[in-house]
């Protein structure tokens, strides 16, 4: 076996990594054509190489060779599928602190514009009003009897939900913030 | 000395770049843009350039300009004020001259000190060209993650739809006016049904009191697919399968 | 280094793969944190676990581990980046002159202004700093405490991906130029 290994690693163990990085890199399977013209070699070394990187990739690693849709891709082994599932399970999203910045200024403050955001932390906050919106927290609720009558903004039921609070006279009472009543 | 003044001086990106403003002096003959350029580099020695006939140029030129080339004649004055704040730097005394170098070190500001810090993020960024990350789709988008179904098993599954369909009616054959229902519309009924029920039911709860073997199969499959999106769940009881709503 | 290889393969070569697998469905490149918890095994483990992986990747295969933007990542290896690239035939685009030293002040000088990048450098940056901003390597991080409250630019993850370095920390001393710190 390991005589082998060597014979494939000195007549063509280069083509057969180089296989790998292609698969590697492919968002979709990779035919056998592609694979040659990529590599600038034959399909039957190609195919060769695939044969002796697919042994590889079995005897070790967390990486396997599939043959899928008319192609070659590279896929984790099944074993490892929960722990895959653990990191790419979407996790409960956690908001950055731009936004949580924003959003704590809308609790304590609602109903308030972005235009009053803006003036308490000094920096546009468009992306994260609409990174609020858009996971439900805040809402739009009327308009400002103000020039350009802007909108006004406020917490949701899923804000309250979301961060364990019965209603709003539950948020924390911070020194220096009115609270909202 | 008549400063010649071409028109061209707004790049791709829409900014202005100075005016192509000739300078002839015993010193230096070319453009304001090319001393300019060469004393931001640190290619020329200031100290030894008179600026004088610079400015006499720029005045020559500002005076004939049209006011609709004001951004041009900004950027022109911009690169004048720099090479006068320059020169002011470069006449300052310095300390301890190094002796082996040639060109006199120039003082703060300036951009040319950057110019290792330039070269070494192009290496960087040169060898970071030669590193090929996979081309991952969004945020796991692409990948099939399993389904959490507890204990269940795909024989169990199969198991259920066997008795399911041993129970079926023989399909009836309907009207083609009938539509059939998409399985988009099973899964609606079959979630509501579950959701009212407020207890766990079993497949057959699910289903009329007569039903073909295709209906069988339909509510079957909604089941699977809600397992998937996970808006219900599943778990043995014996040999049944019980179904409940998932609190969102 | 093989102290920890042997620390690995004891405990679970098991280990080495699993990460191996996490890595290869990541995204982007995983923190040490995130790789522990998707495996279920402590940050000390999952380190050995890195080093035997990067180890037995550098032996053979197409591809290799990188520490990359505060985290690991799976990627080719250089050798293998043509003919990758004919695979992938990627529009390589490259900074200019003026951009790259935009980009060199703000990393070297950051947090830091328009005004004071046109200290620097003599000339207007507005282009330059736009094009940065739509290449996502520069962010606008807050505002400054100055008359006129001028937005403090630095640079992003994504700027530490695309120029190879982990930290800023990496940044080559430059005679002249004071770290960032």
């Amino acid at each position: 076996m390991q005589a082998a290994i060597e014979r494939a690693n000195e007549k063509g163990g280069e083509l057969v990594d180089a296989v790998e990085a292609l698969l590697f890199v492919a968002p979709a399977p990779v035919s056998l054509q592609d694979l040659a013209e990529a590599s600038g070699r034959e399909e039957e070394q190609v195919r060769d190489a695939l044969e002796a990187l697919s042994d590889r990739l079995e005897r070790t690693g967390g990486i396997k060779l599939v043959k899928i849709a008319g192609g070659y891709q590279l896929c984790t082994k099944p074993e490892f599928a929960e722990q895959v599932a653990n990191l790419l399970r979407p996790q409960k999203r956690r908001l950055g602190r731009s936004a949580l910045e924003v959003l704590a200024i809308i609790a304590y403050r609602q109903p308030i514009t972005a235009q009053e955001i803006f003036i308490i932390r000094g920096v546009q906050s468009d992306y994260s009003l609409r990174v609020l919106m858009d996971l439900g927290l805040i809402q739009e609720l009327e308009r400002k009897q103000a020039p350009g009558r802007p909108i006004l903004y406020g917490t949701t039921q899923q804000f309250l939900h979301q961060f364990n609070l019965n209603d709003l006279s539950d948020l924390p009472e911070v020194p220096g913030v009115p609270s909202v009543d | 000395m008549k400063p010649q003044v071409e028109r061209e001086s707004l790049t791709p990106g829409g900014v202005a770049v100075p005016p192509p403003l000739k300078i002839e002096s015993s010193a230096f003959t070319g453009s304001l843009a090319t001393l300019f350029h060469l004393a931001r580099e640190g290619r020329v020695d200031l100290s030894g350039i008179p600026l004088s006939p610079v400015c006499h140029a720029y005045l020559e030129y500002v005076f004939g300009v049209a006011p609709d080339r004001v951004d041009e004649a900004g950027a022109a004055l911009l690169a004048l004020a720099y090479l006068v704040e320059r020169k002011a730097w470069s006449l300052l005394p310095i300390a301890d001259p190094p002796p082996e170098q040639e060109i006199p070190e120039l003082p703060a500001p300036t951009a040319h000190e950057f110019a290792l810090a330039v070269d070494s993020l192009d290496t960087g960024f040169r060898e970071r060209a030669q590193l090929f990350f996979r081309a991952g789709g969004v945020e796991g988008a692409d990948y099939e993650i399993p389904i959490e179904i507890g204990h269940l098993t795909t024989n169990h599954l199969a198991r259920a739809l066997e008795r399911l369909l041993s129970k079926a009616m023989p399909t009836t054959v309907e009207p083609t006016a009938k539509k059939r229902p998409s399985l988009a519309e099973v899964m609606a009924k079959v979630l509501q049904r579950i959701q009212s029920a407020g207890k766990r039911l079993g497949f057959v709860d699910l289903m009329p009191e007569e039903y073909t073997r295709l209906d069988a199969v339909f509510v079957f499959l909604a089941v699977l697919e809600l397992l998937r999106i996970g808006r219900i769940k599943a778990g043995v009881a014996g040999e049944e399968i019980w179904l409940a709503a998932k609190e969102s």
